[in-house]
């Protein structure tokens, strides 16, 4: 086998886990436009603020120290302890409900019925707010996430791959990291699938998202409907944040996955949980194999931020709903 | 009384690199009020006024600030540098840029008002690339190098000078552009793995150096071959990679070590609660390249109150001060500093520095970066041409008459 | 009773259909226009010009633009940012290509040009709808941004990718490079901004207006009774985007004098404008006034609050402005969905019956 | 207008089965039939919003091409909705000069000026539109935005926008539907005024058997697709498939 | 024939006021009551305030940003102004909408199990009455597996019907039930109506135009015009009423007029200015 065709494939295989990975952030999109048509824009600045709180709460950060250290002219920063991975995850995640239950109490509650880009836009605001608090609560330096994920190429399968080519082939580089998350968004997915298609809370959910009012009306409660979906996609955000921090250190940059995620969503339509992932496999093998064979070559590269939205955009045009949404209704 | 505003960014996505930076500048300027009671009997005081490193708010901070008297800007960012290049020619206020900003400003018979000593980018990429002649012997023939960029006015800074190189010691030069904010780098770094690059250079900022730096560690490229430019090379840059990262190198324009003066600072500024910042960041790689551009900039306004003999200064008088500056070993030995930067001495044609740069290295078992060279000087013969180029093209296009002020 | 309405009777179409139809209204307008004009010229400051009014009025074209794509013919677009940056290089290509035309012409091609590509880019609005179709705007974002960086010529080669907008004037005075006074600059953006208010109002109240907002509220219904679809949307999408081209020639070549496209017109600036028309009022023109006064005033009102007169380390009150902005934004949408205009009209309504609660 | 051997289907759903009907100029043509029956989409198939499998459409004397549904508009269709299709953000005054668009030519030039040109047609036009307005009696709520009208009205206001068309043929689909009997009472009159007046051809589909056999001429009769009566009135009144499949008991 | 002096009410409602937006005064103080185990029909014209009744009834004014300003709504006694949509549907009253409101991407099936959702009597019981929905509207069952959406706009009632069927309800207030139904359906509606009535002691509360079919089958009705009760009674005796036989029932002196001959005749004739 040619060298270049091999290395088409490793573009590929890469392409599909880096997939996976933007999957991770659309999934949580899907989660709550399901189930209230929000478009959530706060997604990637979730993933952001989870992830600061899991290492803050690791590293026995005091919360908003600094706020208070200027205001009172204390000087503190550590509570001292070091909290196990394992009991930080879990007060990450009730924290995170926590947060899903004030931004449906504070906010969503009060729109209830609403255009959907007003609460697009409230999204965009919480995205602001919640950026703020993040930075305010735990600082905004760069902070490594010590979970001891595993990281690098995997030796083992460049090893046994390298007998495929010629002497310019160095066998198949696979990040550890992106098989990890390739299980774990396997799992995640399909849990989330059972959720919405099989139990009564996802029917529900479902309802909820076509018509507010109706769903109120046969007695659904949709501040108990928002707190559940919200507080998945708080877990999803930290799963992504996690994830993505793990390459890059959780900071302030993280919070522009979401950027990422948008030509997944769009492709694999905002209501399809396996929208996300196929979705997100097609952009990350399209925007790599597009930067390997034109976008590097012949465009000066850096094309992959605008080829994920064109390709996108080239199947919206045949699909409006994108490849899984659901059909767009159009009667009169 | 000397106004010094300091335009900062502690928030947004370059918080990580604008803070110490900033935490630097100011408690150096602390440092002197506290210790001499400001420069020259004149106390200093410091304008803070956040950017977050966007050029809109860089330009409110410039207009609210210039009322005040500010003597000086130094915006650290080069989106806004460009905008204020203008303004503050037009408002005769002097402008310092250390290793950022425009590079033809150092031809100080077009741009006046505005410095960039002691190094620029374009030294930069020729350090770099003396550094590594200097590692194989003199020879970089049919050696591969890539230059991973960021994809901006920023990241493009260095590709002229290393074509014109490539040309002249005979190596590859492969480009491979990082579109912002440079989270997703897997294609770019499968294409170093497939054609194995002798060295890779990065001229990155942000993000992208984080992800940069663990991604070649995942592809098990040789750390000691991957040298970052002066913006690439801060502890934080490194720390997320853990000790994957070790043995990276980056060029710095100020050696870091231990240096008297941050005892100083240490005991006079934080323990005295006058601190800039949290007091965290004390001796860090920006840090000290914060502290490092404020004894520039308060050695200038001593050289000004110097030449013109009053102690209130203004901002010409300043910009003469800059002018005159001139940076030894014995200066900055005095100022308690001692081989911090490279000698340089500033005048009207000259507005650049001498352009050495030196090699570091990350120590990641001891968290800290090693001095590895002296100073290494750029090679003249290919960057001032580009300069002369350069700054004719703006002064040509603005209809300025170069010439000394 | 401060607002009558009432006795304020029409006897003509004519009349009826003018801008402002309340004798009250009408005088308020011309009193804030003759204090634009003729008094805050000769009271502006450099400080003043370049942090507030110039980013207002310029804010302000592009959010009327916008708000015709948006608010009038219901597409929600996120591409803003890379439409203003069309209209900042189209501008500075023709500034630096024919020095000795008149800015103001360079700056109405600018608004043509990014028409074009404005239309070229709503092409797929057809197919794509909702929120697909914002999504899809971010195509145009990414791709303009990435081809300004890419392509030298739309940067005249420079070492550094910026543009730099050379010295112009207009009747004499100086209105971009680093000698414009700030008058100057203030005038050169609010006769834009007046034209461009007038001419969005004359087509959002004429058949056209009523196609595009046919279109918004229900868009098979409007094809049904005979708007073409195709027409309407991509008037819309020219229209919006000459206002918004222009928006970004002024933005580049009066206000910053500089640009780097990446920095100047990435994505955040297609929020920024969508947010000033969300929270102005969707819909109305008044409103994207409202809405880009507000939010150029309320950073700078927070900073001065903040770090001058509480003292605080700025970087606190940096996070603390995305707090306060980012809630504020939640607890408007909250109180008026439907923005400042709304707001406005209310009270308006609320007037009218004074001193009944209702 | 004649439907010649019209078939629709949707994916497996027959909604249409091979049905032929004429609706002569002038006249009132009723369509009714149980739910479901396909009464709205054979509507919708008159205004070229969907394109039967099978079948041709006819009008005036003239085999129609297939269309988009403006251009239909344009050969002087105008339509209500079942479920009522107004522009919600716009005030009434403004929905019914929608009504006008097929008839309002001047361009984008002339309307950013608005002087002049624009301006004159607009007044002329909001005339005519002030005349409908008259006519249907809703002056009252000229500038109040639809969103907030109670159903009845908003009825009335669509049939206003259609009636602003100046269409040579009407279609409507239910318009009385959620009216009570004197609401019923005044369309009744407004449509029966239209035809005598403007001539207009309407076609209607209504479930009021009452206002159905008062005011139409000839009623077509569809049961799951299927046509299973055509004729005046009291012939499909006295068609017993026709009592089975819809009308049920003899209606009060 | 329920008399309502004798029987228990059920829901009271009590002189309230509805304001949407802030400022529009839409309810100026209505009071009724809904007897238990009644037929309780609620008329009026267009935009005489029913649709807005039921909601501030069921709570769910809240989000068309109306609120109940003054008076009260008592359930079995108990205020239930502040409750939630859902807190009602659990203590028994449900709505079922004007205008449809199926679930448009759920299937007509899917609709209808959300009428169980607050349901916790077991998946057996559900499914019975899943079969019982059936039974009443066959037409629902050959459609059980198309999206909602797509389905006619009769279907569409039946399955809103339907779906409140399903939470076995105790009292449903009833918005517009025959509005664009065929005749022979409106008939069987009501009789459906009836038969829960008497047969399951399920109250209803509906509000119609169709004042003919809705008086023949109510016990009592309210009339409401522009925000107000005009009128209220034994639906006997309404029927019986020359005004109501005049403007609701459309029948004069001299028996019913044909809709061809009302032409330009009378203006109408108010009971309240
Ligand atoms: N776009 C569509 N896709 C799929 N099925 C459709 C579509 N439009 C209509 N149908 C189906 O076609 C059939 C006829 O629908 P139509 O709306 O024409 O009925 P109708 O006679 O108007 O009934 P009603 O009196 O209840 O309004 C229905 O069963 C409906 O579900
Ligand atoms: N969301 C709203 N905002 C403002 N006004 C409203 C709103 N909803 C209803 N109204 C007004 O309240 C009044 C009563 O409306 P409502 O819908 O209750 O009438 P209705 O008796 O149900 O009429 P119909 O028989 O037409 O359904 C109407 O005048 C209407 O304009
Ligand atoms: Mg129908
Ligand atoms: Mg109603």
């Amino acid at each position: 086998m040619s060298t270049d065709f091999l290395y088409g494939i490793e573009v590929i295989i890469n392409g599909l886990m880096a997939g996976v990975l933007y999957a991770l952030v659309a999934l949580g999109f899907v989660l709550i436009f399901k189930a209230s048509g929000i478009f959530n824009y706060a997604q990637g600045v979730m993933a952001l603020f989870a992830a600061l709180t899991l290492v803050g709460i690791m590293e026995g950060q005091v919360p908003f120290s600094h706020l208070i250290n200027a205001v009172f002219g204390a000087d503190i920063h550590h509570f001292g302890w070091h909290v196990p991975a394992l009991l930080a995850i879990a007060l990450t995640v009730i924290l995170m409900i926590g947060f899903a239950w004030a931004v449906q109490h504070f906010v969503f509650r009060h729109l209830v019925g609403q255009e959907p880009i007003i609460l697009f836009m409230a999204t965009i605001g919480l995205a602001y707010f919640l950026e703020g608090i993040g930075d305010l609560m735990w600082g905004s330096d760069i902070k490594t996430l010590a979970l001891g994920l595993p990281q690098g190429g995997s030796r083992w399968v460049e090893d046994i791959t390298a007998g495929l080519g010629g002497d310019d082939f160095y066998g198949f580089f696979i990040d550890k990291l992106d098989m990890l998350a390739t299980l774990v968004a396997a799992v995640l997915v399909a849990g989330l699938i059972v959720f919405a298609q099989y139990t009564k809370q996802g029917r529900a959910m479902r309802a909820v998202a076509d018509d507010h009012q109706a769903a109120l009306s046969v007695g659904i409660s949709l501040n108990f409907i928002w707190v559940l979906v919200w507080s998945l996609a708080g877990m999803v955000a930290l799963v992504a944040g996690v994830m993505w921090g793990a390459k890059s250190g959780v900071q302030f940059s993280l919070s522009l996955i979401a950027l990422k995620a948008l030509p997944v969503l769009m492709l694999g339509g905002f209501t399809s949980i396996p929208g996300a992932i196929v979705g997100g496999l097609i952009i990350g093998v399209g925007e790599k194999l597009f930067e390997y064979t034109i976008g590097a070559p012949f465009l000066g590269g850096a094309t992959e931020n605008w080829f994920a939205y064109m390709l996108a955009l080239i199947f919206l045009v045949f699909r409006p709903q994108g490849l899984f949404g659901e059909k767009i209704i159009e009667r009169v | 009384e000397l106004v010094i505003p300091d335009l900062s960014y502690r928030t947004g996505p370059y918080a990580a690199g604008g803070t110490p930076f900033s935490d630097g500048y100011q408690d150096y300027f602390n440092l002197l009020n506290a210790r001499d009671g400001g420069i020259g009997g004149e106390v200093v005081r410091i304008l803070e006024c956040e950017t977050g490193y966007n050029t809109e708010k860089g330009v409110e901070c410039y207009e609210s600030t210039k009322g005040e008297g500010a003597l000086i800007y130094q915006p650290l960012s080069t989106g806004i540098t460009y905008q204020l290049i203008p303004k503050a020619t037009a408002d005769n206020i002097p402008m310092h840029t250390l290793g950022y900003g425009r590079t033809s400003a150092a031809n100080g018979e077009v741009f006046n008002w505005v410095f960039n000593y002691p190094a620029n980018y374009w030294d930069a990429a020729s350090v770099a690339v003396n550094y590594l002649l200097d590692e194989n012997g003199d020879d970089l023939d049919g050696k591969k190098i890539a230059l991973v960029y960021h994809n901006s006015a920023y990241g493009k800074e260095p590709i002229r000078t290393l074509e014109a190189l490539s040309e002249m010691h005979g190596f590859e030069l492969t480009q491979l552009a990082v579109d912002h904010p440079g989270q997703e780098q897997k294609s770019q770094w499968l294409q170093i793995r497939r054609e194995r690059p002798d060295y890779v250079i990065m001229w990155g900022w942000g993000v992208m150096n984080q992800v940069a730096v663990q991604e070649a560690a995942n592809i098990g490229f040789p750390m000691e071959n991957f040298i970052g430019n002066w913006w690439a090379g801060a502890e934080h840059d490194v720390t997320p990679a853990g000790m994957a990262a070790d043995g990276y190198k980056s060029l710095n324009m100020n050696r870091v070590q231990d240096y008297p003066v941050l005892d100083e600072i240490k005991t006079l500024v934080h323990d005295a609660g006058n601190a800039a910042g949290d007091g965290s960041n004390l001796g860090s790689v920006l840090y000290v390249r914060g502290m490092y551009t404020a004894m520039l900039a308060a050695d200038a306004i001593a050289k000004a109150q110097e030449i013109h003999g009053v102690s209130d200064v203004t901002p010409p008088m300043v910009r003469d001060g800059l002018e005159a500056l001139e940076m030894t070993n014995a200066r900055m030995a005095e100022l308690g500093m001692e081989g911090i930067g490279p000698e340089f001495s500033a005048s009207c044609q000259n507005h650049g520095g001498s352009g050495q740069g030196l090699v570091q290295q990350w120590n990641a078992a001891d968290g800290v970066w090693v001095p590895l060279t002296d100073f290494i000087a750029p090679d003249d013969s290919v960057i001032d041409p580009l300069i002369a180029e350069d700054s004719a093209a703006f002064a040509a296009e603005n209809g300025i008459t170069p010439g000394c002020l | 009773m401060l607002y009558r309405e009432a006795g304020d009777f029409k006897t003509s179409y004519h009349a009826d259909s003018q801008t402002f139809p309340i004798r009250f209204d009408r005088i308020g307008f011309w009193v804030i226009m003759v204090i634009a004009f003729l008094v805050i010229p000769f009271m502006i400051n450099d400080y003043w010009a370049n942090a507030i009014f110039v980013p207002f009025l310029i804010y302000a074209i592009a959010a009327i633009g916008l708000n015709i794509l948006t608010g009038y013919c219901g597409q929600v677009s996120l591409g803003t940012g890379g439409f203003m940056a069309v209209g900042a290089y189209a501008c500075y290509k023709l500034m630096t290509g024919f020095p000795d035309v008149s800015i103001v012409i360079h700056i109405v091609l600018a608004g043509g040009i990014t028409a074009v590509v404005g239309a070229a880019f709503g092409l797929p609005s057809l197919r794509i709808k909702g929120f697909y179709l914002a999504v899809a705007t971010l195509a145009a974002q990414f791709f303009l941004v990435w081809l300004f960086n890419k392509v030298a010529w739309f940067y005249n080669y420079s070492a550094s990718g910026q543009i730099n907008a050379p010295e112009r004037f207009v009747a004499e005075v100086a209105v971009t490079g680093p000698n414009t006074a700030p008058a100057a600059q203030y005038l050169i953006c609010l006769v834009f901004l007046t034209f461009c208010a007038l001419i969005a109002r004359n087509l959002t109240r004429g058949t056209i207006g009523r196609s595009w907002m046919a279109i918004r509220d229900m868009d098979i219904a409007a094809e049904i009774i005979g708007v073409n679809p195709l027409r309407a949307k991509l008037t819309a999408f020219a229209v919006s985007s000459f206002f918004v081209g222009i928006a970004g020639a002024l933005f580049f070549s009066v206000y910053l004098g500089a640009v780097e496209v990446g920095e100047a017109f990435g994505i955040q600036k297609s929020f920024l404008v969508l947010f000033m028309i969300i929270i102005g009022g969707l819909g109305s023109i008044f409103g994207s006034l409202a809405g880009a006064a507000f939010l150029v005033l309320l950073p700078v009102a927070l900073k001065v609050v903040g770090v001058n007169v509480l003292g605080w380390p700025t970087d606190l009150v940096a996070h603390l402005q995305l707090v306060i902005v980012g809630g504020l934004i939640m607890f408007f949408l909250i109180k008026e969905p439907h923005g400042l205009a709304q707001i406005w009209r209310l009270t308006k309504e609320k007037l009218r019956l004074w001193p009944f609660p209702y | 207008m004649d439907m010649r051997n019209i078939t629709l289907r949707f994916g497996g759903v027959e909604a249409i089965k091979d049905i032929s009907f004429d609706i002569r100029e002038g006249e009132i043509r009723a369509i009714i039939g149980p739910n479901g029956a396909g009464k709205s989409s054979m509507l919708n198939v008159i205004s070229g919003f969907y394109h039967p499998q099978d079948g041709k459409v006819w009008f005036r004397g003239e085999k129609r091409p297939p269309m988009k549904p403006y251009q239909v508009a344009r050969l002087g269709i105008a339509r209500t909705f079942q479920n009522i299709a107004l522009f919600e953000g716009m005030s009434v005054l403004d929905n019914v000069m929608t009504g006008r668009l097929t008839h309002m030519k001047t361009n984008m030039f002339w309307q950013a000026l608005w002087m002049g040109r624009a301006e004159a047609e607009e007044v002329a036009n909001r005339e005519i539109v002030e005349q409908i307005i008259d006519f249907l009696e809703i002056q009252a709520i000229r500038k109040t935005p639809v969103g907030r009208l109670p159903y009845g009205l908003k009825k009335r206001v669509e049939l206003a926008r259609a009636l602003a068309a100046e269409p040579k043929l009407l279609l409507l689909d239910e318009p009385m539907a959620g009216m009570n009997v004197e609401e019923k009472e005044d369309m009744s009159r407004f449509i029966l005024d239209v035809n005598d007046e403007f001539g207009t051809t309407i076609a209607l589909i209504e479930h009021d058997m009452g206002v159905v056999m008062d005011i139409s001429d000839r009623v077509v009769v569809m049961d799951y697709g299927r046509k299973i009566g055509d004729g005046t009135p009291d012939e499909v009144r006295g068609n017993q498939e026709v009592i089975d499949a819809y009308l049920g008991v003899a209606h009060e | 024939m329920l008399d309502s002096a004798k029987t228990e009410t059920l829901l009271e409602v009590n002189n309230i006021e509805v304001i949407y937006n802030h400022v529009i005064l839409v309810l100026k103080g209505v009071s009724l009551n809904v007897p238990k185990g009644g037929i309780t029909a609620l008329l009026g014209g267009n935009g005489a305030g029913k649709t807005t009744t039921l909601k501030a009834i069921s709570n769910l004014l809240h989000s068309e940003r109306g609120t109940v300003t003054k008076g009260s709504i008592q359930y079995r006694g108990a205020r239930v102004q502040d409750l939630s949509p859902e807190a009602l549907v659990k203590m028994g009253v449900i709505q079922v909408m004007e205008g449809r409101h199926c679930f448009e991407h759920l299937t007509v099936e899917e609709n209808l199990m959300t009428g169980a959702y607050t349901r916790n009597d077991g998946a057996g019981a559900v499914s019975a009455d899943l079969d019982m929905v059936y039974t009443y509207f066959p037409r629902l069952k050959e459609r059980r597996k198309s999206q909602a959406g797509y389905t006619s706009g009769g279907e569409q009632q039946m399955c809103a019907i339907g779906r409140a069927l399903m939470s076995r309800p105790e009292t449903i207030l009833l918005d517009e039930p025959s509005m664009g139904l065929a005749p022979q359906l409106v008939e069987e509606i009501f009789t459906i109506v009836k038969n829960l009535n008497e047969q399951e002691g399920v109250s209803f509360l509906l509000a119609e135009q169709n004042t003919n079919v809705a008086l023949r089958f109510a016990h009592q009705g309210y009339i409401l015009e522009s925000g107000r009760v005009v009128m209220e009674g034994p639906a006997k005796e309404l029927r019986e009423n020359p005004d109501v036989k005049e403007f609701y029932l459309g029948m004069s002196d001299e028996g019913r007029k044909s809709f061809r001959d009302v032409r330009s005749y009378r203006r109408r004739k108010r009971w309240l200015a």
